[in-house]
């Protein structure tokens, strides 16, 4: 079996950045940022995630395949969103209803 | 024969236990997919029924031999069922499951159990729609669009749904299992260059279904839901937009497309190869343009939505895409053709079946792109026109191409020779009827015949009846070979392990293959498709080819 | 209990090596399809918010937060836990694999009952639409959207979670017949896999469900 | 030939014929590629048919050269249709100005149309010949679409939201119609004829349906749902004003800006809230489901008629008046007004007119 070589410290530094972000995206989801206030709570979502993603599933000593995997997940989601938004909010464009 | 005669006969995997119970809960992969045989076969003629019937009533302009209600009931009945239970797993859960793990050189899929059931799973999904086809019907089009069938519709739209949606673990367990099975069982020697180009084709139709199918499962989860709750996620009245509801289906169903024709390609590269004894010209664009199909696959949905109301934007960024999606075909179909200059043709069965799939598929390829040119599709969408294109791909391309490799590999399967003449008699047949059938269908669907109408103007009956005749002759072409198919198991001449001199891994077992595939686990020392060199005859130790033409190494 | 190691690979693999590279790279293709399944959610939930910012706002608004907030801590320590799960069972140590299984069970199983609270609020405040619905003023169609993609999102989000708990149970089991030695515990580390990847699905929820409409 | 087996529907409109060049086009382009193909198939198979002198092939394991030819020479081919199918369809969406404007409504199964007149048909619409024709449509129940396949023109008529067709006919006659999106039972009995006359005979045919224009239609329905109470000229004004509306642009309160086209005023009707203008209120009942499509499109046609004159100048985004409404009168979710709602504040003669001189100004 591969060693992860992750160690129970790291876990713990880990899971203590978490709860950290956590408590300041819902301190800063009081901010009056007007729509940065969405951006900056996904970026923090995201930050988490990736922490999630690279420490507790171990994905920075996961091989190439593994991370394509998961590379390839949101390379396919970002498709379906920009895809069906491109639709969404460019709907009205030309001066005509329904164009 | 030489080789069995000298061996002790192998225990096969047919004869490893004859119970009902060491069919029903085996793990070889090999026994699953004749399950997979069976039940498609089973949806394939339930599908066909229906089609049969319409094709019937169309023969008149009035709507005199069902209702309305019966023939919207027919037409979604012949697309849920040909679609999801024969289309999506016709190849891939029978020709993919007996050979993959053979072509690989491994024992076994990765996941056996899980192979096992996804069969259960698909048989559950297909008792649910079933249930609901033979409760009253469902009348919505295999669409499902909204809001009519979460609003409007009076019939069994969630039990179909709901089936559908079962179904789809099937589709992603058999997806998931392959990817990780081509990943990590290959056999030592088998690199990724020498992956025969049926598994790369497959690895591709994977990544769709693993990728494609969850989403619409949700889809059509939240479809259940807001018709059970009598909420509106998709109804406009509730403040629902239900082109949203078409972007997330298409998002499957578009790409499902290629799940329902990548398998097919697999397959006319390996009968192409064999039938012309010859390497596949250009392999690793071929395995390329796989790959290609199943990402910008992905990226084209938008173009079934050009008279939906999209926005003009996004309608010109679908149709720019979709015409990307084109070059990987095209790739493929210039390949095939090149493979067959120099070669040296035997026309068995399989080979007739390749070259009918080339053509019928060149044919429903090139009217694709009628509909990628957006103001092109905002004449024939929704026509006729539609409807014989996806025929073209889906029935002319890859029941074409299933038939083929049906025959192809029936030996391996079963040990047996089908009779040849009446294989080549029913491959000839199919492509007359299936012609006939669909050609008519371009023009009533230019001249403005909608899709899905049970009467019509009096002017589109000559090609309608037409077409009827076309398809009785097809009819008659499906059904030859399920009798002398079956006919062989019992009296067919016994195929040996390699009754057409291929070279690929499953012809260097026995017939029908032991449990385990292999005596022993192969070792593969040289690319796919190492036919003798006409350079190099008289040489027979060697058949690697002396010369390479321009600088592309295999 | 007789320690019973399974140190044999099944039949259809060479070795150890090859079942569990196969079994931790089958998780990860299944966590692909599970981020289209939600990614479906999220397409929807992004197009009904870019149309409706008001409604998706106000919706929100009724979110709980401090239950939302502890239930994602409970959701990111439940994860160390599996983590140092993870760790003991590479390490040989039966006893701290045990403590932590059961730990994240413990955990799992307060994130539901919050939830279920929460429900409950939501049940009794009428926001639960299809069958218990009623919300004054114009942006009642909007809010009632917001409240179902709520309800499907955590509802499946709840689902998932459901399973994990039920196999990190399952685990337990195992562990406790001495299932499973540093050479092979393959399950443990790819239903590890799975529960992080239901907590990350959780933190992009709670933004998006919670935080919304609160600056 | 042509009467008993058509290959080619009939054309009589402007975008037939330049649909047609493309779709002809695009045959002949394929039936070139297919007859090489095809071509090339028969060719090797007979001349590398397996016979003695043949029994072995000559291994050839690809071509750099030939693959990149293929691959861009296609691609680069395909952007012809590509253009051509795109300016196509970008003047299928952008009707002209001079368009004769009809309003479609869509139901299971029927279609029902209503010239600027008030003259209303039944699954029949009468056009002119030469005289650009504007379809503004919408469903009431499911997903239609509107398909004249001797115009070449299609396009899904939604529930909720309009969508917009537009065709320029060219020979009198009579024309199929059909709705080519399922929807439901009697889908494929949801057919009707387009008449096509010359301008004379429409002109007459109009003057013989004679009816009530849809802008006085929609105007005493504005005053019946008291709609003047707020939307009114004086300082008692709750919401804004609505004369001199029409295409213009509206700042919305979230500071960002919407044009002022049908689609805009029938979700303003529906979903008041939705896009509130800049400083006014969200007070405004929403009127979903109290109003058919037909009554939505008789008010949409009357604010369309007291918008500015054709040609007027574009003007400044409107501006927000200063005096903030003082009251909510429906206290939120109150039922609307009934049509029996006393007394509109304004009495009708003074309801804003179509002149621009007086309201057309948006600085006021």
């Amino acid at each position: 079996m591969a060693s992860t070589g992750i160690g129970v410290r790291a876990y713990i530094v880990t899971a203590a950045v978490l709860l950290v972000l956590t408590g300041l995206t819902i301190g800063l989801a009081f901010a009056p940022l007007g729509p940065w206030n969405t951006v900056v709570a996904l970026g923090i979502a995201a930050t988490k995630g990736l922490l999630i993603a690279l420490v507790f599933m171990h994905l920075r000593s996961g091989t190439a395949t593994t991370r394509l995997t998961a590379a390839a997940g949101l390379f396919w989601l970002a498709i379906l969103l920009a895809g069906t938004l491109d639709d969404v909010m460019t709907r009205g464009w030309l001066p005509v209803p329904g164009k | 024969m030489s080789a069995v005669a000298i061996a002790p006969p192998p225990r096969t995997y047919v004869a490893n236990g004859a119970s009902i119970w060491s069919w029903l809960l085996t793990e070889d992969h090999k026994r699953i997919a004749i399950l997979y045989v069976i039940t498609i076969t089973l949806m394939f003629f339930i599908g066909g029924i229906a089609a049969t019937v319409m094709r019937v009533e169309l023969l008149t302009p009035e709507g005199d031999l069902v209702s309305s209600s019966a023939y919207n009931k027919l037409f979604t009945v012949h697309g849920v069922i040909m679609v999801w239970f024969f289309l999506i797993p016709s190849i891939p859960n029978t020709l993919g499951n007996f050979l993959i793990p053979i072509m690989i050189g491994a024992r076994d899929l990765a996941f056996p159990k899980l192979n096992l059931a996804s069969w259960y799973i698909y048989l559950f999904g297909a008792a649910f729609t079933l249930w609901a086809v033979l409760n009253g019907g469902v009348d919505t089009g295999w669409t499902f669009y909204t809001p009519y069938s979460t609003q409007s519709s009076t019939t069994h739209v969630v039990s179909t749904t709901l089936g559908i949606f079962i179904l789809g673990f099937s589709s992603i367990l058999t997806g998931l299992n392959f990817i990780v099975t081509i990943h990590t069982m290959r056999a030592p020697g088998m690199t990724w260059g020498r992956l025969p180009l049926f598994v790369w084709s497959h690895y591709a139709t994977s990544i769709i279904l693993v990728l494609a199918t969850p989403v619409l499962a949700i889809t059509l989860l939240l479809v259940a839901i807001e018709r059970v709750l009598r909420v509106g996620i998709f109804d406009p009245e509730l403040g629902g937009d239900p082109l949203l509801y078409q972007h997330m289906f298409w998002f499957y169903s578009h790409p499902a497309v290629y799940i329902m024709i990548l398998p097919g390609m697999g397959v006319v590269s390996e009968l192409i190869a064999a039938f012309a004894h010859k390497r596949v010209f250009g392999y690793s664009f071929v395995a390329a343009s796989s790959i290609a199909i199943a990402v910008l696959g992905f990226l084209v949905w938008g173009h079934h939505m050009f008279t939906a109301g999209m926005s003009v934007h996004a309608a010109l960024i679908f149709s720019l895409l979709s015409y990307l999606v084109a070059i990987p075909s095209a790739i493929k179909v210039f390949n095939w053709t090149a493979t067959l200059y120099g070669a040296s043709i035997t026309f068995d069965t399989p080979l007739l079946y390749a070259l009918g799939f080339i053509g019928l598929f060149v044919i429903g390829g090139l009217t694709g792109l009628f509909l990628a040119a957006l103001a092109v599709d905002v004449h024939v969408q929704d026509t006729y026109f539609v409807v014989a294109h996806f025929h073209y791909i889906m029935v002319g391309g890859m029941v074409t191409a299933y038939m083929g490799g049906l025959h192809y590999w029936w030996p391996k399967m079963t040990g047996r020779m089908y009779p040849e003449l009446w294989g080549k008699l029913a491959a000839l047949t199919i492509f007359l009827g299936f012609n006939l059938t669909f050609f008519p269908q371009y023009i009533v669907g230019y001249l403005g015949m909608p899709r899905r109408y049970h009467v019509y103007p009096p002017e589109y009956q000559v090609l309608n009846v037409l077409s009827t005749a076309g398809a009785s002759i097809l009819a008659v072409g499906y059904l030859l070979p399920l009798i002398y198919l079956l006919w062989s198991l019992r009296w067919g001449k016994e195929a040996g392990p390699n009754p057409w001199g291929a070279p690929g891994l499953e012809w260097q077992t026995s017939s029908p293959p032991p449990p385990h595939n292999f005596e022993t686990t192969p070792i593969v020392r040289e690319p796919p498709y190492m036919y003798p060199d006409r350079r190099v005859v008289g040489d027979p130790s060697a058949h690697r080819p002396q010369m390479r033409d321009g600088s592309h190494g295999g | 209990m007789a320690a019973r190691a399974r140190s044999v690979p099944a039949e259809q693999y060479d070795d150890l090596e090859q079942q569990h590279r196969a079994s931790t790279f089958g998780m990860w293709v299944f966590l692909v399809t599970e981020i289209m399944l939600f990614g479906g959610m999220f397409t929807a939930y992004a197009s009904y918010r870019f149309l409706y910012p008001e409604g998706f706002a106000e919706g929100s608004r009724h979110m709980d937060l401090v239950i939302g907030g502890v239930n994602t801590g409970v959701l990111i320590v439940s994860s160390l836990t599996v983590a140092l799960a993870i760790h003991a069972a590479q390490t040989g140590h039966r006893r701290a694999l045990l403590g932590f299984l059961g730990a994240t069970i413990v955990l799992g199983l307060l994130f539901m009952n919050l939830k279920a609270v929460e429900y409950w609020h939501h049940w009794q405040d009428s926001l639960v639409p299809g069958l218990r619905f009623s919300f004054e003023g114009p942006l009642a169609h909007q809010v009632q959207l917001f409240f179902l993609f709520y309800f499907i999102m955590t509802g499946i989000h709840a689902v998932h979670l459901t399973i994990g708990v039920s196999v990190v149970a399952i685990l337990l089991i195992l562990a406790w017949r001495g299932h499973f030695t540093p050479e092979s515990h393959a399950p443990i580390e790819v239903t590890g896999l799975y529960w992080h990847f239901v907590d990350i699905v959780w933190i992009f929820l709670l933004p998006l469900l919670y935080l919304n409409g609160l600056g | 030939m042509s009467r008993w087996l058509p290959l080619m529907p009939p054309s009589a409109a402007t975008s037939a014929d330049r649909l047609d060049a493309l779709f002809l086009f695009l045959v002949a382009s394929s039936a070139l590629i297919t007859l090489v193909i095809f071509a090339c198939l028969i060719v090797f198979s007979v001349k590398y048919r397996r016979r003695p002198g043949n029994e072995v092939a000559r291994q050839i394991v690809g071509s750099w050269k030939l693959e990149t030819t293929w691959t861009l020479i296609p691609l680069g081919l395909s952007m012809i249709p590509f253009f051509w199918g795109a300016t196509l369809y970008f003047d299928l969406s952008s009707p002209p100005d001079n368009a004769l404007n009809v309003r479609v409504v869509a139901r299971q199964w029927m279609w029902k149309f209503e010239h600027p007149d008030g003259q209303s048909e039944i699954d029949e619409l009468h056009v002119p010949v030469g005289q650009p024709v504007r379809l503004t449509m919408i469903s009431q129940d499911v997903i239609h679409s509107f398909f004249v396949p001797a115009f070449r023109v299609k396009m899904d008529v939604l529930p909720g939201r309009y969508t917009t067709a537009w065709f320029q006919a060219t020979t009198a006659g009579r024309y199929r119609l059909e709705c080519a999106e399922f929807c439901g039972l009697d889908h494929s009995r949801m057919t009707g004829w387009i008449v096509v006359m010359e301008p004379a005979d429409f002109a007459n045919w109009l003057a013989t349906q004679g009816t009530q224009s849809l802008a006085s239609q929609g105007e005493r329905l504005f005053q019946q749902l008291g709609c003047n109470g707020c939307h009114r000229a004086d300082t008692l004004a709750r919401a804004p004003r609505l004369d001199g509306l029409y295409g213009q642009t509206v700042r919305l309160q979230d500071g960002s800006q919407v044009l002022a086209d049908d689609t805009y005023i029938r979700t303003s009707i529906i979903n008041p809230s939705g896009q509130v203008v800049d400083g006014w209120q969200p007070i405004m009942p929403t009127f979903q489901g109290q109003l058919s499509e037909e009554q939505l499109l008789t008010l949409v046609e009357y604010i369309r008629s007291i918008g500015p004159a054709p040609g007027a100048p574009a003007p400044e985004p409107r501006p927000s008046p200063p005096p903030r409404p003082p009251i909510d009168p429906y206290g939120g979710g109150t039922p609307i007004p009934s049509p029996l709602t006393p007394a509109p504040l304004l009495p009708a003669e003074q309801s804003p007119s179509p002149a621009p001189a007086i309201t057309g100004s948006p600085t006021r």
